[in-house]
């Protein structure tokens, strides 16, 4: 591994020359009381200091609304055409270690068994760009996940703030071309001890005590009370870096049209309703049973890995104030 | 898979001169779906028609689209054919390229590509058309006539003669209406009671007349042909088969002194009572309200005089249920009396007396048995004032519309005044004379010209007591506004018509709309003048609006034959361009009720096999729909839709406006 | 706070309840929503101004129907949606037992009449920030009022939570899941976000009853509830029916005035 | 270069603007080519989604038209379609909608010489006004924007 340091003063140099060689940069902005993942245009843009983005940038690879292929009559022909990757790299600048491991679950879960060719398209084209966390707040919840706070799964770059400026760690291939691309703005350096700088994110509960009640959970009797407040806007799944769902719509006229991939959650009743009328997960427990499920169980016996990486989002966001950590430890108390 | 046919008409020259029609059949052959397109001189003919008749066979068609003149004029005349060839008629719909883009265009290519695109519009719209059938509806053959005056008599006799069953309800414990307390009609001067007592007894007497009096309707339900009325029987504390009328218990009442309704209080009756002598039918009732037994739970003379046992304290209102086809409303309206108006003196002056006390002076059945005396003091009048507009076409009055009767009333009233007393004095205030109507002005101009009476154009402003005269102050438009003041030993006002007070009510139960006078309104001012909104709700008389006698005996007459034509079918068959209700996505809130001009939207409950409610939802009733759609715009889950222009067929005629590749044929 | 708990207490004690919504202590001090089913857990209840979920839209929670009777500790925008909801044939005059507290007082509500005039006598003014930033909006030119809403709504991730928030949004298909025809662009373009705004805005014009949750849940900040607010103001100012103030249905769309005024028709 | 030639479409109640439109027929009065009539049993059927989706689909301008109050052949429809305009007006006011191009009219079945002058007005407006790209874009903005915020 290659280590390199990028001095405070130059950093606002080194995105506004990614920006100028035509790199879409996906960086954390301020709007209102929130930072979100948004396509700027220069390093002022970017708001440096703050815990957790209310999104993940998983619209990176995932976008909210994605062109799957465009159709078109000509006579009795109909004409497909897929979309075509972008031309420039995307930099994915600044986001925590919890989600640069969200972007290896993404991968696992588009990519393994029948690599997804549109996931594929944008993923290989992105540069991910991690940033130690210097602090957590009470929802961060990582280390209960096996996710350290410093982590660099994912992240082809890895930043970690210092007295002198970013400690980088150059994580990958794709890491180092981007850096070699840019050299001038890069020191070279030893590797350092980053433990001081990094966050200490307490143990919000026992992974392994949950994993023993996890597979008979299905049936536990307090899914219903532990879910009351819920009423099911789904912004848990909306902003959560791991949740893939999604759903397939057509927008057509009589000349042709454009097929659509857009975000989905299992929180909203339509979401298993079938054209019967019948709907398998009638009431918000059974869905709010199946998200926890999904993120603690189900992913963990597809893929061997839990789909939840400690970002805390979900508690964040939920305007009834539910929190999953309440909830894996309800399940663990049993 | 949709196989739509398109037939494009050239209408003559009508079209084509304008539209190159075979070019736009050409261009209709390309849309997807359409598998025959085929323009001709004149589809309406019967040749063209067969071209629609067979290809809808041979090519085993499943829409068809008709590219001709306006649906308004044709459409019918190519849904029956499209019917004639096997094919469901509401699976033909129609282009208009003639009153819509021919006629209206000059030729160019805007006009031949606009028709090309009128018939896409048209081509994807017919491809969501559903086979739909015409409703029918069981009807009731019984009429239920609300009100026994001139208009429901006449009404009910004319149902009756057609061999249907009627059903009456009066209120009051006789029928006979405004008209029994008339003197004399114009503008024949013939005896109001005369003319109207034969058909009063006809009404009693009738074989298919089933009356109801001193009752009125408790509730409605139900749509047209299938009514549910409950009649509330008051009670009439004498049981009227045993009643014989021999008349001993009202001349034994002693409470005698009760201001008698039929003589507009200028006369007293006892508390046991028939309201006039030639009453229908003309057996007593018990006015509780006054009725020392009643009041006290003494007295009891009544009962021990009656010989045949008849009178029966402890009856109770009865609830009666019946089934009717039609209902008509024939109310009647009331007027405005003296004390209204504080420039009249607030009816604190006897003498001044509104026009149906004076008919009730001049009845020779009156109070005064047809001799003018004045309430005051029974002197006869020597000068009489008459005020006519007494509180209408006054918007400051809150009765901006003319009460259309007063006029004749006014001339008549100055006429029998004058016939009664040569030397007397008749004066009258008038705004207009509006004396339209068979021998009406000639009438009026008699009272002018033969009997001399003195028709001052002005508004009176003020009354008041002078020396034993009433001081009638006005003004003489026609003079340079010259002020008039007359002396009059008695006035006379034509009170504004107004609605009866509980009109609104009844509306209310019948579902019908009323206008702000709360007056009944009918289901159009020009074209539908006797029907209400709500079908198989009709009107007669002056609950619609203030008429007199011709008008509203015609009225009825015309409601008669709504009502009969209705009866002469066993079912009613309507076009089903209805709305209707997604049960599984109506949430029942029900907003929508109140959108419905014709109040069809019902409550209708959901239930599981065991019986459990699971939810309530709208209903369309198809008996009272008329089919706007305005319900369907409202809905937000969509869950009302409308046949004929359903969601899905006007949202294929929008996304199918503006293609121009498509119209070039790629 | 203690009178509070002392009564839902008795109302648990002497059955008259089974359950009771209401709140306690939030994350940041504010109330968030609780569900208690045992008099014991009601040390924790509590009520203040921070306490502004509108409880409401849990009524309509399929897992509530076991629950033999139901308390509920309204704030002013729940009372509103109650009202609004009785309007709609939602919930039934004593269906639940309602509650609110007012000047350190806790009220019960024998029936809705009496919200109806509690609601009545307490109505509050519009908030003057929120008229101010509207006011500013509409300062604004046609096209920066059409580029400001485009950007607003572009961030829309139609995640439905201004749906789910509200306690009026509770039809069980919405429009924007008819696809026989599709009303709404399900994705989220520009086209799409803008028609799920106007005929969310328009749903609730004349229903709304301005608790606020549909803003409050957007996760994108967008401020959604000025279309409603507005919509709300124009109702009230043309045709004086305000929502959530009456038990019986007085919606202003599907009524009218023949003088209904307008100044665009030709 | 050639005139703009901008594309409207009519909804209209099929008792009073669509027999008015007939009677503009019948009487022979020439109007514009451009414009496209959709019928409707009544003013009242008419969702103003119906609206959106006629400028989604490509129109430059439309008109909405009905019976005059008063004459409404089911009595209310056209009053309750107008208490809609009133509110959904002001909603597109708010967002800044190009409500140049939305024209509301009374045409009545009488009013053949009416609708023709109304249709002509209409075209002469929106063809001074041009093509309406503003809301064509909509359907652009967000279609593969992997920014959260304004995507703009």
């Amino acid at each position: 591994m290659e280590y390199k340091l990028i001095k405070l003063e130059k950093i606002q140099e080194f995105i506004n020359s990614l920006i100028a060689t035509g790199k879409q940069v996906l960086a954390p902005k301020q709007k209102k009381e929130k930072v979100f993942f948004s396509l700027i245009h220069s390093f002022e843009e970017i708001a440096m200091d703050y815990i957790q983005t209310a999104f993940s940038a998983k619209s990176a690879v995932f976008p909210k609304c994605e062109e799957l292929y465009t159709f078109e009559k000509n006579g009795k022909e109909t004409i497909l055409n897929n979309p075509q990757a972008p031309e420039n790299d995307t930099i994915v600048f600044g986001m925590r270690p919890c989600d640069g491991a969200a972007f290896d679950y993404l991968a696992t879960f588009f990519l393994k068994e029948n690599p997804d060719y549109h996931f594929k398209m944008r993923y290989d084209n992105t540069i991910f760009v991690g940033l130690t966390c210097s602090s957590g707040d009470e929802f961060c919840f990582c280390s209960s996940v096996g996710i350290s706070p410093s982590d660099t799964r994912g992240s082809d770059l890895m930043l970690t703030k210092t007295e002198n400026g970013y400690y980088v760690e150059i994580i990958t291939e794709k890491g180092k071309k981007l850096v070699e691309q840019f050299a001038n703005f890069f020191e070279q350096i030893e590797q350092i001890d980053k433990t001081k700088y990094v966050a200490n994110i307490q143990k919000r509960f026992d992974s392994s005590a949950l994993k023993e009640k996890i597979s008979g959970a299905f049936d536990w009797e307090r899914w219903e009370e532990t879910s009351l407040p819920c009423f099911g806007c789904g912004t848990c799944a909306f902003s959560c870096p791991t949740c893939t769902c999604f759903d397939i719509q057509d927008e057509a006229n009589l000349l042709g049209g454009t097929r659509y991939r857009i975000w989905d959650t299992c929180a909203l009743g339509i979401f298993t309703k079938h054209a019967s009328g019948h709907n398998p997960r009638e009431k918000q427990s059974e869905r709010w049973r199946n998200r926890i499920l999904h993120k603690f169980l189900y992913t963990d016996e597809q893929f061997g890995i839990l789909s939840c990486v400690g970002c805390g989002r979900c508690i964040r966001n939920c305007p009834a104030e539910l929190s999953i950590i309440e909830q894996v430890n309800a399940i663990t108390e049993g | 898979m949709a196989r739509i046919g398109v037939f494009v008409c050239h209408c003559g020259e009508n079209i084509s001169s304008t539209v190159d029609c075979a070019k736009v059949a050409e261009i209709a052959s390309n849309y997807p779906g359409v598998v025959y397109s085929i323009d001709y001189k004149y589809m309406c003919s019967d040749p063209g028609q067969n071209l629609i008749k067979e290809a809808i066979q041979k090519h085993k068609l499943t829409g068809v689209v008709v590219a001709a003149c306006s649906p308004r004029m044709h459409e019918p005349t190519f849904r029956k054919a499209t019917a004639e060839a096997g094919l469901n008629p509401f699976l033909c719909e129609m282009a208009n390229l003639r009153e819509h883009c021919s006629w209206v265009h000059f030729r160019e290519d805007s006009t031949t590509e606009k028709a090309a695109e009128l018939v896409r519009v048209l081509v994807e719209k017919v491809k969501h058309n559903e086979e739909l059938f015409p409703i029918k509806v069981p009807i009731t053959k019984t009429a239920l006539v609300i009100g026994g005056g001139i208009g429901g008599i006449q009404a009910a006799l004319d149902i009756a003669n057609s061999g249907h069953k009627v059903i009456m309800v009066e209120k009051n414990p006789s029928i006979g209406g405004k008209m029994a307390q008339l003197s004399e009609t114009f503008p024949t001067l013939d005896c109001s009671q005369c003319i109207l007592t034969p058909r009063m007894v006809e009404v009693a007497q009738h074989p298919n007349i089933t009356l109801y009096t001193y009752a009125e309707i408790e509730s409605v339900d139900g749509f047209i042909g299938n009514f549910k009325v409950t009649i509330r029987q008051k009670a009439k504390s004498v049981d009227h088969k045993a009643c014989t009328g021999c008349g001993l218990c009202i001349e034994k009442c002693p409470i005698k002194k009760i201001p008698d309704e039929f003589n507009a209080g200028l006369g007293n009756r006892a508390a046991i009572y028939v309201p006039f002598p030639q009453a229908v039918p003309n057996k007593p009732v018990i006015d509780r309200n006054n009725c020392t037994y009643f009041l006290k739970g003494k007295c009891g003379l009544c009962k021990k005089v009656c010989p045949a046992d008849a009178i029966h304290y402890e009856q109770e209102d009865e609830l009666i249920k019946v089934d009717v086809g039609a209902i008509v409303a024939a109310t009647g309206f009331d007027i405005k009396h003296s004390d209204f108006f504080p420039e009249y003196g607030y009816g604190k002056y006897a003498d001044v007396i509104d026009g149906l006390q004076f008919e009730r002076l001049a009845s020779a059945s009156g109070p005064t048995l047809g001799v003018l005396k004045r309430p005051s003091d029974g002197k006869e009048p020597e000068s009489i004032v008459f005020i006519a507009c007494a509180g209408s076409r006054d918007p400051a009055k809150g009765i901006p519309y003319c009460s259309k009767i007063c006029c004749m009333y006014t001339a008549k009233h100055a006429m029998l005044f004058k016939h009664k007393n040569h030397h007397g004095k008749a004066t009258v205030f008038y705004m207009d004379i509006r004396a339209g109507g068979k021998m009406y002005d000639e009438f009026v101009r008699r009272a002018i010209e033969e009997d001399d009476v003195n028709y001052i154009r002005g508004r009176v402003s003020r009354i008041y007591e002078k020396n034993g005269k009433l001081i009638v102050c006005g003004v003489d438009t026609l003079l340079n506004s010259r002020p008039v003041e007359i002396e009059a030993d008695m006035v006379v006002l034509a009170t504004a018509a107004i609605a009866n007070s509980d009109s609104e009510e009844l509306a209310q139960k019948l579902h019908i709309s009323y206008d702000p006078y709360h007056f009944f309104s009918e289901a159009h001012p020009k074209l539908r003048p006797v029907e209400t909104n709500t079908a198989g709700i009709m009107l007669a008389g002056a609950c619609q609006a203030p008429k007199d006698i011709p008008d509203t005996v015609s009225q009825a007459s015309g409601t008669a034959a709504k009502v009969v034509a209705l009866f002469s079918q066993d079912e009613l068959t309507r076009e089903p361009l209805i709305a209707y209700v997604n049960n599984n996505t109506c949430v029942g809130c029900f907003l929508c009720q109140s959108v419905c001009p014709y109040l069809a939207i019902e409550k209708e409950e959901i239930r599981r096999r065991d019986g459990t409610l699971v939810k309530t939802v709208a209903k369309i009733n198809p008996g009272l729909c008329q089919g706007c759609g305005t319900c369907v715009a409202l809905c937000r889950s969509k869950s009302i839709d409308i046949h004929g222009y359903t969601n899905r067929q006007i949202y294929a005629e929008v996304s199918a406006l503006f293609n121009r590749r498509e119209y070039a044929g790629v | 706070m203690s009178d509070l708990i002392n009564k839902t207490s008795q109302f648990f004690s002497s059955g008259i309840i089974d359950l009771f919504i209401g709140y306690k202590k939030g994350r940041l001090g504010e109330g968030k929503p609780a569900f208690f089913t045992k008099p014991d857990q009601l040390s924790e209840l509590i009520f203040d101004e921070n306490c502004i979920v509108n409880l409401a839209v849990y009524l309509r929670k399929p897992e509530l129907k076991k629950y033999s009777k139901i308390g509920i500790l309204a704030n002013f925008g729940t009372l509103r949606a109650l009202l609004q909801l009785a309007a709609e044939n939602q919930i039934t005059d004593g269906q639940y037992l309602i509650l609110t507290v007012a000047d350190g007082k806790v009220l019960e509500f024998a029936n809705l009449k009496a919200i109806e005039e509690y609601v009545a006598n307490n109505l509050p003014k519009p908030n003057p920030e929120r008229l101010a930033l509207l006011k500013e909006i509409e300062s604004k030119s046609r096209e920066e009022r059409w580029d400001f809403w485009t950007r607003e709504l572009s961030s829309c991730i139609r995640c439905y939570a201004c749906r789910a928030a509200c306690p009026l949004c509770y039809c069980e298909q919405c429009l924007v899941e008819c696809n026989q025809p599709q009303w709404v662009g399900v994705p989220p373009t520009g086209l799409g976000n803008l028609e799920w705004h106007i005929v969310r805005a328009m749903h609730l014009a004349g229903r709304c009853i301005s608790c606020g949750e549909c803003e409050a849940a957007c996760p994108m900040e967008i401020p959604l509830g000025l279309l409603t607010q507005k919509l709300n103001m124009t109702i009230i100012s043309n045709f004086g029916q305000i929502p959530g103030t009456k038990r019986e249905p007085d919606y202003a769309l599907s009524t009218f005035k023949v003088d209904d005024k307008e100044n665009f028709i030709r | 270069m050639q005139e703009f030639e901008p594309k409207i479409v009519a909804f209209v109640c099929n008792w009073c603007t669509y027999a008015g439109a007939d009677l503009a027929g019948t009487s022979r009065i020439k109007y514009a080519t451009n414009v496209r009539i959709v019928r409707f049993p009544c003013t009242g059927r008419i969702d103003y989604m119906l609206i959106l989706k006629a400028f989604q689909n490509g129109a430059d301008g439309v008109i909405v038209s009905g019976c005059h109050p008063n004459d409404c052949h089911y009595t209310s429809g056209n009053f309750h379609a107008r208490r809609r305009w009133i509110v959904f007006n002001e909603l597109l006011e708010l967002l800044g909608f190009d409500k140049r191009r939305l024209f509301f009219s009374w045409v009545s079945a009488a009013e053949g010489a009416k609708w023709a002058n109304l249709v002509n007005e209409v075209v002469t407006e929106v063809r001074k006004l041009g093509p309406y790209t503003e809301y064509e874009k909509l359907s652009k903005i967000n279609v593969n924007s992997i920014g959260e915020l304004c995507n703009v």
